[in-house]
């Protein structure tokens, strides 16, 4: 089903949804783009490359209260943080980072013990997918290409979203997507010709160019083993890494946490917070002991992680070339680069 | 504007020179990075990793961060720009470097640029300074005659808000802050391990990107780093979300400044003003 | 998680009078962790500690909180009582609802408020309270006085009587101080000099003393126990081991200077000894005064020595003396009434200080004895005027205390030894003591004149040159009074040392604004300061009559003894210590400790404490950026805890 | 729902508290549940562990020290940890009295391979406070209903000194049994120790158990396993053969948090027993 | 009703605990608003705690030492005075009123002084009204 409506009159179809329930959109802050909680449907704007930060909090939030109890009553009295969500909307992911929440679900929901927080975000909420503007061309970090994504692909949205020159166009990938799309009225029906637009458009999207290489999941994780001991290049890729946190932070695929117990005057929520391996103190054992004391290992790890422990696990890579962990790495850390490095090396 | 290809060359023999000689063991620079517009901090090691050196006006990384990643005794040459020359001069006061194990290869510059916005960046950081306070090796020529701008002007406008504005916008900028750490790792002078705010003993703030704990961390890292920030600059180019936290280092910076008569990292005799009193210090600086 | 046990003190209604204690008990009760709270009428009673012991053990608190007076007061009676339950002393914490809120309160809501307030606090800090272990130390037998005058007498004879090694510590080349200077004490009578001497002589004879005149403290490290004083000997210009104390050269001696001994009334040589009983009886030079040092030429009294002992190359030296106790005995000052240009004194040469007038009456003064007025008249008409600068806002508060009976003892001086008319310028009478009230009365009946009334002005008489007018409102007549006078004695204030401040920063001891030395406690422990193992003796911590003085001295000397008769004692475990894993090397502490306890171990890279040296004041603590440094009893996580408490209501 | 939640703990009661060692910086606590249905889910097996947790502290990964052959209870043997600064949770446990109430969250990760033990000889080696899974193992072997189950049972067990072996009644109990092997050494013994002296690995060198049929579980202080292994593979123990529990910083305990990967097996979820084989396979990274 | 600020006091132990002791042993009343902390040197007072007093609610934060010289520990309030300083202008960058948090130097035998001080700064904070700014959201909504 193919719907579509002047990109002019986008802050109605935001308050059409927000009839609904929950919308996220992209918002234009003091430094750029990010997806927020839309309180005012003007706020939602369209005009962006990609967000600062992935919509992965969508349904990983920074911070994700489980219990609330008082410290001084008796255990049983603590409580469950319930989450009871309305329908969220997830407005204007752009292709890879929909991508990633396929990669995060096999972590969370098909492999071993369920996480319940993000599978009921998950269920919860509709995404609407949006293409990226083709006739613009990709950032020099962007690199989606590489593991086989491209600037307009629908795979992962419950509703595909392609700009028309003044319209956007609103296609259901899924059932789920198809219903709501019934249910906007504000509308209107697309025609023929942007159907036409629209597939045509999907696939000039596959030709999008970004940097891209070769690269076959089974032989970077091979490499990757090969070049586990070779502290020579893990120190050489790493020798200006800072140990911040920002590349995992943007990442669209980084699901690290920490849970820990905050109390006020008695009052404590027990909540997981956002962790990254880049910290210092991450590997920590409270014996003092702490397996990853060096720059290298960390960036090791998180390359390896991505690259090649989830390809052994889950058998996928954990990436999708979205390029925001070099866009903000403050020493201009390329992953991409690294990878390269890798399979020459 | 300064000529980078002509100090990109000069880095290039010098630090070919120290190694191939053997006076020192590594070269700290800026090598090629993903891109010309993106080069990185490089710890040029052999002979054949000076080919990879390079310095252009995007260089604005503060090379004294890495010195503290080796051990006393290692002899280390560093590409230090104004900011960078102050950094190490603190850094020697600290006792964390020492000034006998580092060639500093001194960069006068101007006209360096924010990547992301293509702005020249001179005027808000690096303390008004082109040249370096302290060097070994001069790679270009001293540069004077340039407008001598104050550190502090750009704090008039914050400086002039009523208080209700400031706190709006100081709220607005903290709220924003997603707890990476980029700007303390990114900070020369934040060289702690581990730092306060990942302390479970005390717990002094949350771990959760909300306003009190970011208040916390930032509040208590500018005093951390009152008297001690060189201004190079480095937190708030770091920030993914561009809090203009240089602003209020520079505040400190001055107010250190005013209180206590001594700018951090102009000395190396001096001691950092906070571990440090006069008993001439007067109650005034309470009021 | 903690058992804490919660103890509120009426302190009969002292806090029960503001504060609704059986409310705060039920209060405390309500609150995490609590197990039990009680309230008592006196907590610090027997009953009221036994109550504390039973319910830690009926209750297995594991941490007590007494909610009570200043912990400044009974913290150390409520350790011992914990202790000897069972539990380590440091898991008590004090809640001080007296001094901080019931004192200072007279709205029984708002005391209550404010009491809960700060108990919630100390449950808060009470339940991170961590069990700590005293150090034990050695302790050094010897006891340092500092001050010759005699409370540093009577206190040096007592300790050393007991078999321990003290060392006197005076600052001018007798001791002796201003008893020395009088010449009858009230209110019995007795020659000063006859009661003084013997004891300065004995403390010359002792053993177990090393009298150490002319001498002043430069410096002073450790802490109780184990104090190590450097003391600068000043310049003599004698060699007291090689002078046979003949006093050759003193008679032989040009110089002029001016004689403390004798208020300046007269001169004395420049080599001197002070007064013909000091102790020692070796001569010093008075560099000021000698003719060899002011024109390079002289040496007379190198020539008549024939023991060789004048030394004119002499320096100051220093000696290091290590002691486990002192005890401060610096004496006080009069003040100087020349700034009260009102009385004239310096003025007005009929215009005497009370130590100028003592100086008159005393045999051995610049008038042997006799009193006369400085052009050799003797005085048909004496005022004595009380009160100058004492109780009074503009200059010093506080009653000097003494200066009533040696006022009185004046008018009997005066009486016995001239034939002039005696007049009292008194604000009140103050004869408190034994034996005083009746000496007053002894005094009314010897026809001395008081008249209640400050003086207003002292002024030269226009009828009669060189006589001089007192005037005042006589507050009893309600009339003005204008009396002819020859001779004014003021009773100046007495105050601190001048340097009594400097001698205060030295052994770290607080001083009032005037200079006066603060005892840790007014009534519970007036001899003790903040500075453990520190004592204070006598007038340097305020104004007060001999038999006090000795009092005090004799009371200083005990306390020291408490401490000096042990081998071994224990600190306060309140030491800081550092957590090597999260120490960042930055050397903040190493940079900032006053008394040099952290160092920097350059092989680990991070700050090690010597807790010996540590006094726990927490600086480090606070300029440590990553909280390596644990401040114990006051840590971080325990003052924060005690902040959110406070703050929660 | 509740219960359907990992993260959320369910309550406990401590209704006994054990003093191990001299040091008291060890306790034993046996926790009953205060919900039959919680009991009823918590099904475990020798080498599981679970999440300790106290509302305002934190939580705390424990390995399961009772055996699942005891009924109506679990047991943990916890170390306060950190002399300088303690471990939050394990201090503020140390600091519980009887009667206090607690969350526990599992039974967690893999466990002792029962299966894959059963038929053959075990040999247990043990170093000090490493032996809490160990002697979950050797209780539910031990047990009448399983003895017949396991081949020959030997167990060696060292400490540092006397004061700091665990369980010291059970110790007693075993060195009576004729249907287990058992030796306990202590590095230096006191003047009341009648028992051996000597190190983990010389003494397991000395009683050379056969590698016929056997499979070794070993778990110890890092140096105590450096030296014993190769006593082991000297022995001629196959990596297959040896087993150990591996330690690492946990969080979730469900291989969700992302914190003790080593290579792409979490150590929470897909350990913490591995073979030497399994970690052979691993790249070097705990 | 009328606003009772909370008022975070510190003191250390030597000079201003033992002043505000004397004030109390000479029954000077004063407002209630002020509670309290012991330590042992001014000296001791982390910024963080000022700024963590601030986020729990507190009105106004009152230190206490002994003056400048006095010190127990010798030169601990001189440190004091430089860092405390700097936290204040921390303070009052980031937009929050000066005079919500003040130093004194209040001596041992100054009980009329620590009075007197107390009653002059929460006249000060009541002025100012309740701090809003550091003050952590959940308890302004509690307010």
């Amino acid at each position: 089903m193919l719907k579509k409506i002047s990109i002019s009159k986008i802050s109605e179809l935001a308050a059409a949804l927000m009839d609904k329930g929950l919308l996220l959109a992209p918002v234009k802050e003091i430094s750029g783009h990010n997806f927020v909680e839309i309180k005012d449907p003007k706020q939602v704007d369209l005009d962006f490359h990609n967000t600062i930060a992935s919509p992965k909090a969508a349904f990983f939030p920074h911070k994700e209260d489980f219990i609330k109890y008082e410290t001084g009553k008796p255990i049983d009295t603590a409580s469950v943080v319930a989450l009871n969500l309305p329908p969220t909307f997830l407005f204007g992911a752009r292709p890879c980072d929909v991508k990633s929440f396929g990669i995060m679900d096999i972590h969370f929901i098909a492999s071993g013990i369920v996480d319940p927080f993000w599978k009921q975000r998950r269920e919860a909420a509709v995404i609407f997918g949006y293409a990226f503007d083709l006739e613009k061309p990709a950032q020099p970090e962007e690199f989606y290409q590489t593991l086989g994504i491209g600037a307009a692909d629908p795979e992962g949205s419950d509703i595909f979203m392609v700009k028309k020159g003044g319209d956007l166009l609103l296609n259901s990938v899924t059932p789920k997507g198809e219903k709501i799309l019934t249910e906007l009225k504000i509308l209107n029906e697309g025609k023929a010709a942007d159907k036409k637009y629209y597939d045509e458009y999907i696939k000039k999207g596959k030709e999008y160019k970004t940097r891209s290489m070769c690269l076959e999941p089974g032989a970077i994780t091979k490499k990757l083993e090969d070049l586990f001991q070779n502290t020579d290049f893990w120190n050489r890729v790493s020798s200006a890494c800072i140990s911040c946190g920002v590349c995992t932070f943007v990442c669209p695929t980084c699901y690290c946490f920490d849970i820990c117990d905050d109390t006020l005057f008695g009052h404590g929520t027990r909540r997981r917070v956002w962790d990254a391996c880049m910290f210092t103190d991450f590997t920590l054992e409270a014996s003092g002991h702490n397996p990853r004391t060096h720059v290298y290992q960390r960036l090791r790890q998180k390359i390896n992680h991505k690259y090649s422990y989830h390809v052994r696990k889950y058998g996928v890579i954990s990436c999708v070339g979205c390029g925001r962990c070099t866009k903000y790495c403050p020493v201009n850390i390329d992953i991409y680069s690294i990878i390269e490095d890798a399979m020459k090396a | 504007m300064t000529d980078f290809r002509q100090i990109e060359n000069n880095l290039k023999k010098e630090a070919k020179r120290l190694l191939e000689a053997g006076e020192v063991a590594v070269v700290l620079a800026y090598g090629r990075g993903y891109d010309e517009k993106h080069p990185m901090p490089f710890a040029a090691k052999t002979i054949a990793d000076v080919e990879s050196l390079v310095f252009n006006e995007y260089c604005n990384f503060n090379m004294a961060s890495y010195l503290m990643r080796y051990p006393w005794g290692t002899k280390i040459a560093i590409a230090a720009k104004a900011a960078d020359s102050r950094a190490i001069i603190q850094l020697v006061q600290e006792e964390k470097v020492r000034r006998e194990d580092l060639v500093i290869l001194g960069i006068p510059a101007y006209g360096m640029k924010n990547q992301k916005t293509n702005e020249v960046v001179d005027s808000k950081t690096t303390g008004g300074l082109y040249n370096p306070v302290i060097y070994d090796i001069l790679l270009g020529e001293e540069i004077h005659g340039q407008k001598i701008v104050s550190p502090y002007e750009v704090l008039a406008e914050y400086e002039a808000m009523d208080k209700e504005e400031r706190w709006a916008f100081w709220k607005s900028q903290m709220d924003k802050c997603i707890r990476c750490y980029a700007c303390r790792k990114a900070c020369p002078m934040c060289y702690c391990d581990p730092c306060f705010i990942d302390q479970n003993k005390p717990r002094w703030a949350d771990k959760a990107p909300q306003s009190p704990g970011n208040m916390m961390y930032h509040l208590t890292r500018f005093h951390h780093l009152a008297g001690r920030c060189i201004d190079c600059g480095e937190c708030s180019r770091a920030c993914p979300v561009d809090i203009p936290l240089y602003l209020f280092h520079k505040k400190v910076a001055k107010e250190c400044e005013e209180m206590f008569g001594q700018a951090a990292g102009m000395k190396l005799e001096d001691k950092p003003v906070l571990v440090d009193f006069r008993v001439e210090d007067s109650d005034k600086i309470l009021e | 998680m903690s058992r804490i046990g919660v103890f509120v003190c009426h302190c009969g209604l002292n806090i029960a009078k503001t504060i609704r204690v059986s409310e705060l008990a039920e209060f405390a009760s309500t609150l995490p962790d609590v197990v039990v709270a009680r309230d008592y009428r006196f907590m610090c009673s027997t009953p009221g500690q036994e109550m504390i012991a039973n319910d830690i053990k009926e209750h297995r608190l594991d941490r007590v909180i007494v909610t009570a007076c200043s912990p400044l007061m009974h913290e150390h009676t409520f350790r011992k009582v914990i202790e000897k339950a069972g539990l380590n002393q440091y898991m008590l914490t004090i809640v001080n609802i007296r001094e901080q809120v019931s004192w200072v309160t007279s709205d029984i809501e708002e005391g209550t408020a404010k009491a809960k307030a700060l108990l919630n606090g100390a449950v808060y800090r009470a339940r991170l309270l961590a069990p700590l272990s005293s150090r034990v130390i050695d302790v050094n037998s010897g006891v340092m006085i500092v001050g010759g005058g005699i409370a540093g007498i009577q206190a040096a004879l007592e300790l050393a009587n007991t078999g321990k090694k003290v060392y006197l510590v005076e600052k001018n080349s007798t001791i002796g101080g201003h008893m020395a200077q009088f010449d009858k004490t009230f209110p019995t009578l007795d020659c000063s000099a006859c009661i003084l001497t013997p004891k300065m002589d004995a403390v010359l004879q002792h053993p177990n003393i090393t009298l150490m005149t002319y001498c002043e403290i430069s410096e002073v490290k450790g802490f109780v126990g184990n104090f190590d004083i450097k003391v600068r000997q000043k310049a003599r210009y004698v060699n007291h081991d090689k002078c046979n104390a003949c006093l050759a050269c003193t008679e032989k001696c040009p110089g002029k200077g001016i004689s403390e001994w004798d208020e300046g009334l007269v001169k004395r040589k420049a080599i001197h000894i002070p007064f013909p009983q000091a102790v020692p009886q070796k001569p010093v030079i008075d560099r000021d005064a000698c003719t060899y040092f002011l024109k390079g030429k002289c040496r007379l009294c190198e020539k008549v020595c024939e023991q060789k002992a004048i030394d004119f190359e002499q320096q100051d030296t220093f000696i290091d003396v290590k002691v486990g106790a002192v005890i401060v005995a610096t004496g006080y000052n009069l003040m100087d009434t020349s700034p009260l240009v009102q009385y004239g004194y310096g003025k007005y040469p009929g215009v005497y200080s009370a130590l100028e007038a003592e100086r008159l009456f005393n045999s051995a003064g610049p008038t042997s004895g006799k009193v006369t007025l400085r052009d050799g008249k003797e005085p048909q008409a004496i005022a004595i005027l009380h009160c100058i600068g004492s109780r009074d806002k503009n200059n010093y508060e506080h009653c000097s205390r003494v200066c009533c009976m040696y006022s009185l003892k004046f008018a009997h001086l005066f009486k016995e030894k001239t034939s002039a008319d005696v007049y009292q310028f008194y604000i009140d009478i103050r004869a408190a003591g034994k034996g005083y009230e009746e000496f007053y009365n002894r005094i009314i009946e010897e026809d001395v004149k008081f008249i209640r009334g400050k003086v207003a002005r002292v002024a030269e008489s226009s009828d009669e040159p060189g006589r001089l007018i007192v005037e005042a409102e006589d507050t009893i007549t309600g009339k003005f009074v204008q009396l002819p006078v020859d001779m004014v004695v003021l009773s100046p204030a007495m105050i601190p040392r001048e340097d009594s401040k400097e001698v205060g920063r030295l052994f770290n001891l607080s001083t009032d604004k005037h200079g006066f030395f603060m005892e840790r406690h007014p009534k519970l422990a007036p001899l003790s300061t903040m500075s453990e193992g520190i004592f204070i003796a006598g007038t340097c911590q305020s104004p007060k009559d001999i038999p006090d003085t000795v009092a005090q001295a004799n009371g200083a000397a005990a306390e020291a003894l408490t401490i000096v008769s042990r081998e071994k004692m224990e600190l306060e475990a309140t030491t800081a210590m550092v957590n090597p894993a999260s120490c960042c090397g930055c050397q903040n502490c190493v940079r900032v400790c006053p008394y040099g306890a952290p160092l920097f171990n350059y092989e680990k890279g991070v700050s090690e404490i010597n807790e010996a040296l540590c006094k726990g004041c927490g600086l480090c603590a606070s300029v440590c950026p990553t909280s390596a440094i644990i401040a114990r009893h006051f840590t971080n996580e325990q003052v924060l805890a005690e902040i959110e408490g406070l703050m929660e209501f | 729902m509740i219960n359907k939640n990992p993260y959320i703990p369910v309550p406990v009661e401590i209704t006994k508290i054990i003093d191990e060692v001299d040091t008291r910086d060890i306790k034993t606590f046996r926790l009953v549940f205060l919900n039959k249905d919680d009991e009823a889910n918590f099904k475990y097996l020798p080498g599981q562990f679970a999440e300790l947790s106290i509302y305002g502290k934190g939580e705390s990964p424990i390995g399961i020290a009772s055996s699942p052959t005891e009924q109506g209870y679990v047991e943990f043997t916890v170390m306060r940890m950190g002399a300088v600064v303690p471990g939050t949770v394990t201090s503020a446990l140390h600091d519980l009295d009887e009667g206090a109430k607690i969350g526990i969250r599992g039974p967690l990760g893999n466990s002792w391979p029962i299966e894959f033990l059963e038929k053959k000889n075990i040999v247990v080696v043990g170093g000090g406070f490493a032996f809490t899974t160990l002697r979950s193992l050797i209780n539910y072997m031990l047990h009448k209903d399983n003895r017949k189950r396991f081949g020959d049972i030997t167990v060696i067990y060292g400490a540092r000194n006397p004061g700091l072996l665990l369980y010291k009644d059970e110790l007693a109990d075993w060195e009576k049994r004729d249907d287990i092997k058992s030796i306990i050494t202590v590095d230096k013994g006191d003047e009341a120790w009648q028992g051996r002296e000597g190190f983990v690995p010389a003494v397991c060198k000395e009683v050379a158990p056969s590698p016929k049929n056997s499979v070794a579980l070993i778990c110890g202080p890092p140096v105590m396993i450096k030296f014993t292994l190769p006593v082991f593979f000297e022995l001629g123990f196959s990596k297959e053969n040896i087993l150990t529990s591996l330690e690492m910083r946990m969080k979730c305990g469900i291989g969700k948090c992302g914190r003790c990967n080593v290579g792409y097996k979490y150590v929470c979820s897909d350990g913490p027993v591995f073979s030497l084989g399994e970690l052979d396979e691993l790249p070097r990274d705990f | 009703m009328s606003f009772e600020p909370k008022i975070l006091g510190i003191a250390c132990n030597w000079c201003t605990y033992t002043g505000a002791d004397l004030a109390g042993t000479t029954r000077l009343h004063y407002p209630p608003n002020v509670r309290v902390v012991r330590v042992m040197c001014s000296s001791r007072i982390n910024p963080s705690f000022i700024f963590r007093a601030f986020q729990l609610g507190a009105d106004g934060v009152l230190v206490g030492g002994c003056h400048p010289g006095d010190c127990h520990y010798n030169t601990g309030n001189l440190y004091a005075r430089r860092r405390l300083a700097v936290t204040k202008k921390i303070l009052e960058f980031a937009g929050l009123e000066p005079g919500r948090f003040r130093v004194e130097w209040i001596s041992a035998s100054e009980g009329n002084k620590f009075a007197e001080v107390v009653q002059e700064f929460t006249a000060q904070i009541k002025e100012l009204g309740p701090q809003q700014k550091l003050k952590i959201d959940e308890l302004q909504e509690k307010a």
